[in-house]
């Protein structure tokens, strides 16, 4: 399993706070993730954001990320705090 | 050494004072204070909210404090930032950093900013007379916070 | 756009909050608080005297925010230095700047505080038990002024 | 005529707070003034400090800055405010 949370704007285009993905063994990283929520189409789109942003397990991490079965993935757009 | 995430509003002038109150020994206090702006492009706009990521927020905040920690001989680092609803010119963002001596502090406090503004989940949202929109990050912030990370290379 | 040099003790915070309370459009203040330490090397330090050039001193501190002003996009710049008998841990020298971003801000209060040691005509006394002695000025300090005008000459 | 002004240190050393000297021709800049009064030996020495400072009719300059009769001239140790 693997939980996805969508943060802000994203949130709000895919209408969706957080997923259960069940997991799949041709995932290695958060990009792989992301390309398979993409392939979805329509309001998923949203995720071909090129300043898209992502935390694994609560720490800012790269798309590079390497992923594993029970970890909880964030992605979000690029913050505006401050 | 705080790390503060709150709804409600703050005093920057009583947080400055509590830096120095709170400390022996120091020379010198740095702040920032970030405000919602009381003039716009857009004269329009009512509200700003602040949405942020609760699991994350402090942990967030804490590490780039901590990363400052290490990076400079500081007596104390602080940050405090509102969440939820904000109205105009109120303080969004208070950092203060305090050493014994000026240029720790200066650099410490604008590093905590630079990573607080590209590392830390917050995200702004307007609301305006004719509907709401979020506010779109900012690549010079990305590039004053690599600048941190350049400036770190050479040195070592 | 105050310049003030007195004898009278001031509140650190109030005078952040005044700046923001007192400038329209305002996004980032940056304050620099120098206090008198509590606890030192010399611990029989009973009181600071900081002596001044009446004649100069606030036309020397107003060179300096000019120049600051004429470096970067500020919306204001602010300087209140005390004179006189200090007590420990009373604030010295507060300088504040306001701008729409924040790097000027940063940028332009680290210059006038390192302007402020090496140019502006103040000196300090130290009381002790056994005596008085004037502090001795540091060369950290010339080097930290001069950066400005080497980066000055880089970007010429 | 020029108006010599003496602070911190220096007033305390010279026991002089500032002084009037009658203008001579042969001085052209701050350091020649200095070097007058360092020739009065004793407690005049105490200005071939090599950080000392000066300011030509209040502001600050160096010591190879040009002086004419008239001028108001500071001498003062390195400053140590903020």
């Amino acid at each position: 399993m693997l939980t996805v949370q969508f943060l802000a704007r994203y949130r709000e285009s895919l209408q969706c706070e957080s997923e259960q993905l069940p997991w799949q063994e041709q995932w290695q990283t958060v990009d792989d993730v992301r390309q398979f929520l993409i392939a979805r189409s329509g309001p998923w789109t949203v995720l071909e954001d090129p300043r898209i942003m992502c935390a694994r397990n609560q720490d800012v991490c790269s798309l590079q990320e390497p992923l594993q079965a029970g970890d909880e993935l964030a992605l979000f757009p690029m913050v505006t705090g401050g | 050494m705080s790390i503060r995430v709150q709804t409600a509003p703050f005093d920057p002038g009583a947080e400055l004072n509590a830096v120095h109150a709170g400390e022996l020994g120091v020379g010198a206090v740095v702040t920032f204070t970030g405000y919602v702006r009381d003039i716009n492009q857009d004269a329009a706009i009512e509200e700003l909210f602040l949405e942020h990521f609760p699991g994350m927020t402090e942990k967030a905040l804490a590490k780039i404090r901590d990363e400052a920690l290490q990076r400079w001989p500081l007596i104390g680092a602080h940050i405090l930032h509102r969440v939820g609803p904000l109205s105009l010119a109120e303080p969004i963002v208070f950092v203060a950093t305090s050493s014994m001596h000026r240029s720790a502090a200066f650099a410490a406090c604008e590093f905590i900013m630079d990573y607080l503004k590209t590392r830390a989940p917050f995200w702004k949202k307007e609301h305006t007379t004719t509907g709401s929109h979020w506010v779109d990050g900012r690549d010079s912030d990305t590039l004053a916070a690599a600048r941190w990370e350049a400036a770190d290379k050479e040195t070592r």
